[in-house]
């Protein structure tokens, strides 16, 4: 055995106390943090328990509290928080009572906490060696020497491949997977007992997610307590023991995994499930056969940055009224593929025509007057508006594209219609980008992108940012516009699941080049490519597939060089 | 696997590119140094009066005189000749005659060199040293203690130089007898606490805001956080990962502390009676002595254009992220 | 030095940080600003005596009924001084602010967004003008121009402006790139109305926070240009070259230059307090 | 005469003559008594640098101050005028006055071990005779030396273009000390930082921007006749340490740090005076005093009225007793009362204002404006007065000048005082383009009145007549008071001149420009010479 911390220790310990957690009544406040200084009550009473080799996921919607609560476990959830609870006993310890040495001794040795924001968990300007090592000496004695030797076998039992090469590197020079398995192997260092997890896959790629899972799997498995932090019921389905559902700070519903996932209870459960579910469902819609001219196409695109191939002879069409999905891991290309097609970025060969007619070789001069009917809607719809307009303000100009000046009302009721398309109170007109909440502002944006009547709409992940349950609302928006109003939609994702949900044909991008390419069912069910099926494979579900495993576990495709932190 | 690649990478980069990567670098920074200097010397002699009324002020001045005068400076030639002379001279070390002093400017500029950097390192270290301590032992802690800090910052941005310089003075070399103005030899490092110290407050107080802000930013973020989580004392999250993040910041700011150190010297050597680059400078201006100017600035350019320099290539050092950008 | 405060846009960008001054900081500071600025629009509300009017008689008078804030070396009343001075001084600072800020803005959008051909020496210029000690360009520019109060906001507008325009070109160029930029380019926004709607807005309000912070280091500017002999010309009531006159005075009668020397730290503490809590409010970083 | 002009950035040397009658200098009050002992270093705080310490180019009394110390004259000067033997033990002169003959001391050596003699005394002045590498201040003075001759080893003559009077006192002048043939023939180049002489003091080392060391010749044995020393100085070294900020150098004073420290700030001088351990003394600058000339060639001041009233408009006296705190003397002349022929013009300078508000109303300009200014044809009285930026710190003058503009204002004159940088002034002066321009004129004989008012002598002349003034009987008054040698006749000529400047109000007297040091009481054996310097070769300091 590779001695990973929790193994051992846990054994050691598992007579001593039986419950790892133990926690009732747990409330967070953050006093004058809201808008208009209003108190946050970001917990509001509430409780689990965990014990040692068990695994209790906390999922829910974004803000609910997760991330609040996981850190306060800790005695870290900040200095103007107000933790308040009738019982908070961590790793047989009552936390209530503890001052900061009491925290320190608990922290890293008792309890290890990988945090949600892997990519910036660990300090960008050290050695992935040292922040591990750091965990090591914080609770040891060890001498440089033997922490540097354990920091080896730490980095090697969480799945990092060549540990001494990583060991050296910074954390921008490893890839997304790579970074969140070197922070699990830091929260691993004082072989804890309970091991907090605050999404660790989330904006991961769906095989890198799938080596994730695995690991924390087999910590599990050494006998260490898990507490999995999820908004994503597919991802925790496979690990938990027991399922806590939370929204708006309290737990709605807590339970086995099975009687969460097969009879839940609260609504809220059920949303979530059913936005699960609708990635594993094949396409209802009838497929229709791609019909005359292409609205775009892209004909051996290629774009280098430096010496890298970004895009590499990359040819597609989007036909008149079709959706067509394009997905890929990150950094495979498909924004550079999709801004080339925009005439964002020049391409440095190739050629993208708009309905049949030259487009990137034309000047921005002569393409202005044609932008109205090629429109965007990006993944971040927060840095696409100007933040200091509003709401009415930025669909005003992007109404007055191309458009005479109208008058006044007539704007106004333009300004109406076009929220009301998209399912939003007119009522938000005023409101900046910054007051409106992630699902509220992709409406707006495909609003602006909807307003100088394009024939052609490219999503560039549109929803990704948002909750599964928000997603699904906006995914159903853009079908039904699709249909109102004839759209053309290039539809971009590293989602499967969002993928198949709304594409007629599909392409999928590695590397920079289309490796395959067909009616979305065709590849969703006998896909050709060994990378499409890697890709289906790792896809989490709600029920597990017993066929997958062998393909999971495999230290498989890393990303050979950074490329989450060069996009 | 990515390691190999990352050499190859490396590898592939041809080392003719990196000379003359280097070449462009510094044939910029010249450029600039002597764009600066042109500044000067356009000004001066496009604008100003006549230099050699100037030079001759109100000395009895026959016609023969001023014409010997003008042809002794070399003023009788055209402004692109001098200019291209004088551009001539630097690539021989030569950078004119002064036109006040009838010496080479090189030697005078030379001979006031080192006690202007002397002065300027003793107040950039103790400005850093102030400015790190008094950040560490504020960033984010005990409110009170940090709007005191701040309100003492804002104050030492907010004074005047000479005032504070002679105030200095007169409570702690004139009252209290600590530290001589007049010294040399031994007591002449002790003569130079004040003036150092009299540079160093803004300095101090600037960085101290600029560190204390980018160590609270950093100790709001995740790192922080997840470090925090390991269990690590406050003290060493500070000192082993905070600083480091702040220090890019402060990097941001260099130019800045280049130019208020020469700058700050030419009011500071007034005040305390020192040598050094700032007070010849003041002078040369005030008396349109073309060549010495063009030397000071020329001079002073080049400490900001090698700290630019400098920092452009620490940037990567502190930051790892930013290595392979080119 | 603080000729060269003022080139400080990097750092100051950098110092004020996310912190916000308390609410009563703030509002203290919004007030000594306004009651400054009407010192300077309308002195005689403050005082009635005359600030030119000298009397060797009453020269070097401590504070008192009759002067508040004693007499200076003439025999005027200190404190009608610094009323009065509060024109001259904030001239030279909002009008060098102003001045900096402008050329700042028109050269730093030409070095961002011009063709090459501009670009380039634009950038160029502004970094030989960086490379130019402040105090000793504006030394040089006063020593061309001459030093009215207008030429001394000259001089060290022309050494605050680089400064300025370096922000204005990052920042330029971080907006160009940001993405609501963009989404105007793929709406089809003309890039007349980009740079003047979403640009420039962008680029320029964070700026006119900062210019009243490099107010204050203006104000500090023209002291030490009072200091080495080119202040404005007298008899003009002004705080820099008040405290500059006032110096040799200091251990005799330090009401001379320390009234002069407060109302600048007053003013510089207020603005910087005011420019800080005003970016704060426009929503910080962006 | 010694005409250099800028400001009191003028000439110095160990010439002059004191005005028998005026008490100007308090000597007393120079620390003395007890037995002198050899050893220690002074240090002499002085506000501003010398830019060279050549003799034979350096212009400013900075330079004066230093250079003293290092090179000797060929004659001295008495405290009340008489010139004593020097270098030269003995000389005669023609009847006709233009041939003086001297016998130069035996034994005196350089501080490279080179002989004094007369050939070294005619490789000085044939030096500076010919065509110079940078006209200084020694050029006006060798102005009438027509040529040189060598006599015999120890005897040299000098051959004047005309007769002139003060030629001895120039001689005596520290930029015509000699300095040693050899560096002269040789190495030229170390002369502006170490020049050889045969004084009792040698350059050791300057520190440009910060201090000179001078250390002691200890083969000194020719000290000035009447010299209290006459051996070797005491003083084992001097240090002058530059200083501008006045209450930097009062501080150093007062802290101990210097011994003796130059141009004191009136505001100091009361507590220095009052410190126990601390002496102050001054001595009144012998020339020109510090005097507004006015331009006699550009309205309004063309018209003598307006001068005439500006004159009887401002009360000088309260305002010179009020800043300068009793230091500074209110003058009743043009020339400083140290000098040759002084003479006060008591009721020219009165202050009458109603006198004066009658001759601008004669003169036209009887109305005032809104802001209390006088006016006529429609024009303010304004007048225009430049002044150069960087004198504005000596003696508090920016204070000075503004509570004269603000008494002028109240007589209606609008005084428009614009600090000038040097780099602007010097066009506008020759061109004549002011109304008045301030300044001091530090020289050791009357005969400066003839640079500033000789109708040949205006600035674009090379003479330094600001007021462009033009009257062929003071330029007769002028020329007597060159040619003869005969001390009465001078005096009267130049009374004769004083008067009528001042009834032509060709230029205001501000004050009388003493030079006042402050002196630790354990430095003993200063003595004051009459170009209002220090001479250090007596000093010692007390234990
Ligand atoms: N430091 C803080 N100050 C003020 N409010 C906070 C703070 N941290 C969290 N909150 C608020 O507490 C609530 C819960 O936040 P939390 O981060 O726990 O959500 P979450 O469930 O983890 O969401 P996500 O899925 O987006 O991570 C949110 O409304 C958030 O705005
Ligand atoms: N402006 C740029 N300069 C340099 N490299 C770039 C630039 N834009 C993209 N790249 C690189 O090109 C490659 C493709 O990037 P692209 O953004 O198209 O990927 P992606 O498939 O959209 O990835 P993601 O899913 O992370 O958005 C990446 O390796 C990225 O680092
Ligand atoms: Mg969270
Ligand atoms: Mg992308």
């Amino acid at each position: 055995m590779s001695g990973v911390g929790a193994a051992g220790a846990g054994g050691a310990r598992a007579g001593a106390v039986g419950e790892l957690l133990d926690v009732r009544g747990l409330r967070v406040a953050f006093p004058g943090a809201g808008p208009g200084g209003a108190d946050v009550a970001a917990v509001r009473g509430i409780g689990f328990t965990l014990a040692a080799g068990e695994c209790l996921a906390l999922v829910g919607e974004s803000g609910s509290g997760k991330s609040v609560t996981a850190r306060a476990l800790l005695g870290l959830a900040g200095p103007r928080a107000q933790v308040a609870a009738e019982t908070l006993r961590v790793a047989g310890r009552d936390a209530g009572a503890l001052d900061e040495p009491g925290w320190r001794a608990l922290r890293g040795r008792e309890v290890g906490l990988v945090l949600q924001d892997a990519l910036v968990a660990l300090d960008p300007l050290r050695r992935v060696g040292a922040e591990v090592a750091e965990a090591v000496r914080a609770h040891s004695s060890n001498s440089r020497v033997e922490a540097d030797a354990r920091v080896l076998e730490l980095l090697a039992a969480a799945g990092v491949p060549e540990p001494e090469l990583r060991a050296r590197q910074r954390p921008h020079e490893l890839s997304g997977g790579l970074r969140q398995r070197a922070l699990i192997a830091s929260a691993l260092a004082g072989a804890p007992r309970l091991l907090i997890a605050d999404e660790p896959t989330t904006a991961l790629d769906v095989t890198v997610q799938a080596q994730i899972l695995a690991l924390l799997e087999r910590t599990k498995a050494d006998g260490a307590g898990l507490l999995l932090i999820s908004h994503d019921l597919a991802v925790v389905a496979r690990l938990a023991d027991r399922i806590a559902v939370m929204a708006g700070g309290e737990i709605v519903e807590q339970g086995s995994r099975e009687r969460i996932l097969h009879s839940p209870a609260h609504p809220l459960t059920r949303a979530l499930l059913d936005a699960a579910r609708a990635a594993e469902r094949p396409r209802q819609r009838a497929e229709k056969p791609s019909q005359g001219l292409g609205a775009l196409e892209a004909r051996g695109l290629t774009k280098r940055f430096g010496d890298r191939r970004a895009v590499d002879d990359v040819s597609l069409t989007l036909a008149r009224d079709e959706a067509l999905g394009l997905v890929g891991e990150s950094g495979s290309g498909k924004t550079t593929t999709a801004r080339m097609l925009l005439g964002l970025t020049a391409p440095d060969g190739g050629e993208a025509l708009l309905e049949g007619a030259p487009w990137s070789a034309l000047p921005e001069r002569a393409r202005r007057a044609r932008r109205a009917t090629i429109q965007l809607v990006a993944q971040d719809p927060l840095s696409a508006f100007d933040p200091r307009w509003t709401v009415e303000r930025l669909l005003a100009e992007a109404l007055s594209i191309g458009q005479p000046r109208r008058v006044r009302g007539g704007r106004r009721d333009a300004i109406d219609a076009l929220l009301t398309q998209v399912r939003l109170d007119p009522a938000l007109r005023t409101r900046r980008p910054a007051e409106l909440s992630g699902g509220q502002r992709q409406r707006v944006a495909i609003a602006r992108a909807l307003a100088p009547g394009p024939r052609i709409l490219v999503c560039d992940e549109p929803v990704s940012a948002l909750d599964v349950t928000v997603q699904a609302q906006i995914l159903a928006l853009l079908a039904e516009l699709r249909t109102r109003l004839g759209l053309s939609l290039l539809f971009i994702s590293h989602d499967l699941g969002v993928v198949r949900q709304v594409s007629d044909r599909v392409a999928v991008m590695r590397g920079g080049r289309i490796v395959e390419q067909g009616p979305t069912e065709q590849v969703f069910t006998a896909p050709e490519h060994p990378y499409t099926r890697e890709l289906l494979a790792a896809m989490p579900r709600l029920e597990p597939r017993p066929a997958r495993s062998a393909a999971i576990s495999g230290p498989a495709a890393d990303p050979a060089l950074p490329q989450e932190a060069a996009s | 696997m990515s390691g190999a690649l990352a050499a190859a990478r490396a590898g592939r980069a041809p080392r003719g590119a990196l000379a003359r990567r280097v070449a462009l670098r510094l044939a910029t920074m010249v450029a600039v140094m002597v764009g600066a200097a042109t500044v000067a010397f356009l000004a001066l002699e496009l604008v100003a009066d006549d230099p050699v009324r100037t030079v001759i002020g109100l000395r009895p001045a026959t016609p023969e005189l001023l014409a010997q005068v003008r042809s002794d400076l070399g003023l009788d030639r055209s402004l692109p000749e001098r200019w291209l002379l004088w551009v001539g001279g630097i690539a021989h070390g030569d950078l004119g005659t002064s036109y006040q002093l009838q010496r080479p400017v090189l030697e005078i500029v030379g001979e006031q060199l080192l006690p202007t950097v002397e002065l300027a390192l003793t107040a950039f270290l103790l400005g850093a040293a102030g400015g790190t301590l008094l950040a560490l032992a504020t960033a984010g802690r005990r409110p009170r203690a940090r709007a005191a800090s701040g309100a003492a910052e804002l104050l030492a941005l907010s004074t005047p130089p000479f005032w504070l310089g002679i105030v200095l003075l007169t409570v702690f070399s004139f009252q209290l007898g600590w530290f001589p103005v007049i010294g040399a030899g031994e007591s002449g490092l002790r003569a130079l606490v004040l003036p150092a110290v009299t540079l160093a407050v803004p300095i101090a107080a600037m960085l101290a805001q600029v560190l204390r802000d980018g160590l609270e930013q950093a100790l709001a973020q995740p790192f922080a956080t997840t470090a925090r989580a390991r269990g690590i004392s406050e003290l060493r999250l500070r000192t082993h990962h905070a600083l480091r993040h702040a220090l890019l910041a402060v990097m941001t700011l260099s130019g800045w502390i280049v130019g208020s150190l020469l700058g700050g010297a030419v009011v500071v050597e007034t005040v305390f009676g020192r040598q050094g680059i700032g007070r010849v400078a003041a002078t040369a201006i005030s008396s349109a002595d073309v060549p010495t100017v063009m030397g000071v600035v020329l001079l002073s350019s080049f400490f900001f254009v090698v700290v630019n320099a400098l920092v452009d290539l620490l940037y990567p050092l502190v930051d790892p992220r930013l290595r392979g950008r080119a | 030095m603080s000729a060269l405060r003022m080139r400080s846009g990097v750092g100051l960008v950098a110092a004020q940080g996310r912190r916000r001054a308390s609410r009563p900081a703030l509002l203290a500071a919004e007030l000594v600003v306004l009651l400054i600025a009407l010192a300077a629009l309308a002195p005689g509300l403050f005082t009635s005596a005359d600030p030119l009017a000298t009397d060797p008689a009453a020269a070097v008078l401590a504070p008192s009924a009759d002067h508040w804030l004693g007499t200076d070396q003439q025999g005027r009343d200190v404190f009608a001084r610094v009323v009065h001075g509060a024109r001259a001084s904030l001239e030279i600072g909002v009008g060098a602010t102003l001045v900096a800020v402008t050329a700042g803005v028109l050269l730093g959008l030409g070095a961002a967004l011009a063709g090459r051909w501009i670009a380039t020496p634009l950038l160029r210029l502004v970094e030989v003008l960086l490379a130019f000690p402040g105090i000793l360009l504006a030394l040089l520019v006063i020593s061309i121009v001459g030093n009215g109060t207008r030429e001394i906001a000259l001089a060290i507008a022309v050494g605050a402006a680089p400064g300025y325009a370096r922000i204005v070109r990052a920042e330029t160029l971080r907006v160009r790139s940001a993405g609501f930029v963009e989404s105007s380019i793929a709406l089809g926004v003309a890039p007349g109305r980009i740079v003047g709607r979403h640009l420039l807005p962008n680029v320029v309000r964070p700026l006119l926070v900062l210019a009243t912070i490099g107010l204050g280091e203006t104000i500090l500017a023209g002291s030490a240009l009072s200091f080495l002999g080119m202040g404005p010309k007298p008899p003009t009531p002004e705080w820099g070259s008040a405290i500059a006159d006032g110096r040799d005075y200091l251990a005799t009668a330090w009401w001379i230059s320390f009234a002069p020397g407060a109302a600048i730290v007053a003013t510089v503490v207020a603005v910087t307090v005011v420019g800080r809590g005003w970016h704060a409010r426009l929503g910080g970083g962006r | 005469a010694v005409a250099t002009t800028s400001g009191c950035g003028s000439s110095d040397g160990s010439g002059g003559a004191t005005a028998a009658t005026t008490a100007s200098a308090d000597a007393d009050a120079l620390p003395s008594g007890g037995r002198a002992v050899d050893g220690g270093t002074l240090t002499y705080a002085a506000d501003t640098e010398p830019e060279h310490l050549d003799p034979g180019v350096a212009g400013t009394d900075a330079a004066a101050l230093a250079v003293r110390n290092v090179v000797d004259s060929l004659v001295a000067q008495s405290l009340d005028g008489e010139p004593l033997p020097w270098l030269a033990s003995e000389w005669t002169v023609s009847d006709d006055g233009r041939v003086y003959e001297f016998r130069l001391r035996d034994g005196v050596r350089f501080h490279d071990g080179e002989p004094f003699d007369a050939a070294a005394v005619k490789a000085n002045f044939d030096r500076l005779l010919g065509p110079q590498e940078s006209p200084g201040g020694a050029q006006s003075l060798v102005e009438p030396i027509k040529r040189v001759t060598v006599v015999d080893p120890s005897t040299v003559r000098f051959t004047l273009k005309r007769p002139y009077a003060p030629f001895l006192t120039s001689l005596s002048h520290a930029f015509l000390g000699i300095v040693s043939p050899a560096q002269l023939a040789g190495d030229r180049a170390s002369l502006p930082t170490r020049p050889i002489g045969t004084g009792p003091f040698r350059v050791v080392k300057w520190n440009k921007g910060s201090d000179l060391t001078l250390e002691r010749n200890p083969d000194y044995a020719w000290a000035p006749e009447g010299a209290a020393n006459q051996g070797p100085p005491h003083l084992d070294q001097v240090v002058f340490r530059y200083l501008p900020e006045g209450s930097v150098r009062a501080g150093t004073l007062t802290s101990g740090q210097a011994d003796v420290a130059l141009s004191i700030p009136p505001v100091a001088l009361d507590g220095i005076a009052r410190n126990p351990r601390l002496a102050v003394s001054r001595y009144d600058d012998p020339g020109a005093n510090y005097v507004l000339f006015l331009n006699t060639r550009k309205a309004p001041t063309d018209d003598v009225r307006v001068r005439q009233a500006l004159l009887h408009a401002i009360d000088v006296e309260p305002i010179v007793r009020s800043l300068y705190r009793g230091a500074f003397a209110a003058p009743l002349s043009i020339l400083s009362p140290t000098t040759l022929g002084y003479t006060p013009v008591e009721s020219a300078v009165a202050y009458d204002p109603d006198l004066s508000a009658r001759l601008l109303d004669e003169a036209g300009w009887s109305e005032r404006d809104a802001d209390g200014y006088r006016v006529k044809d429609g024009r303010r009285l304004r007048l225009d007065w430049p002044t150069v930026a960087e004198f504005q710190a000596r003696d508090d003058r920016t204070t000075f000048q503004q509570l004269v503009q603000s008494a002028a204002r109240r007589a209606g004159f609008e005084l428009d005082l614009r600090p000038t940088p040097n780099t602007k002034i010097v066009t506008p002066m020759v061109g004549g383009d002011y109304n008045a321009l301030d300044f001091s004129n530090k020289s050791p004989d009357p005969d400066i009145l003839y640079d500033l008012f000789g109708s040949r002598r205006t600035l674009d002349q090379g003479g330094a007549n600001m007021s462009k003034f033009a009257d062929p009987e003071v330029d007769r008054w002028l020329a007597e008071g060159q040619a003869s040698q005969e001390r009465g006749a001078r005096e009267a000529a130049y009374a004769q001149v004083q008067e009528r400047l001042l009834e032509q109000a060709v230029a205001l007297p501000f004050y009388v420009h003493p030079t006042i040091v402050g002196v630790g009481r354990h430095v003993r054996g200063l003595e004051w010479t009459p170009a209002a310097s220090l001479s250090l070769q007596g000093a010692w300091l007390e234990r």
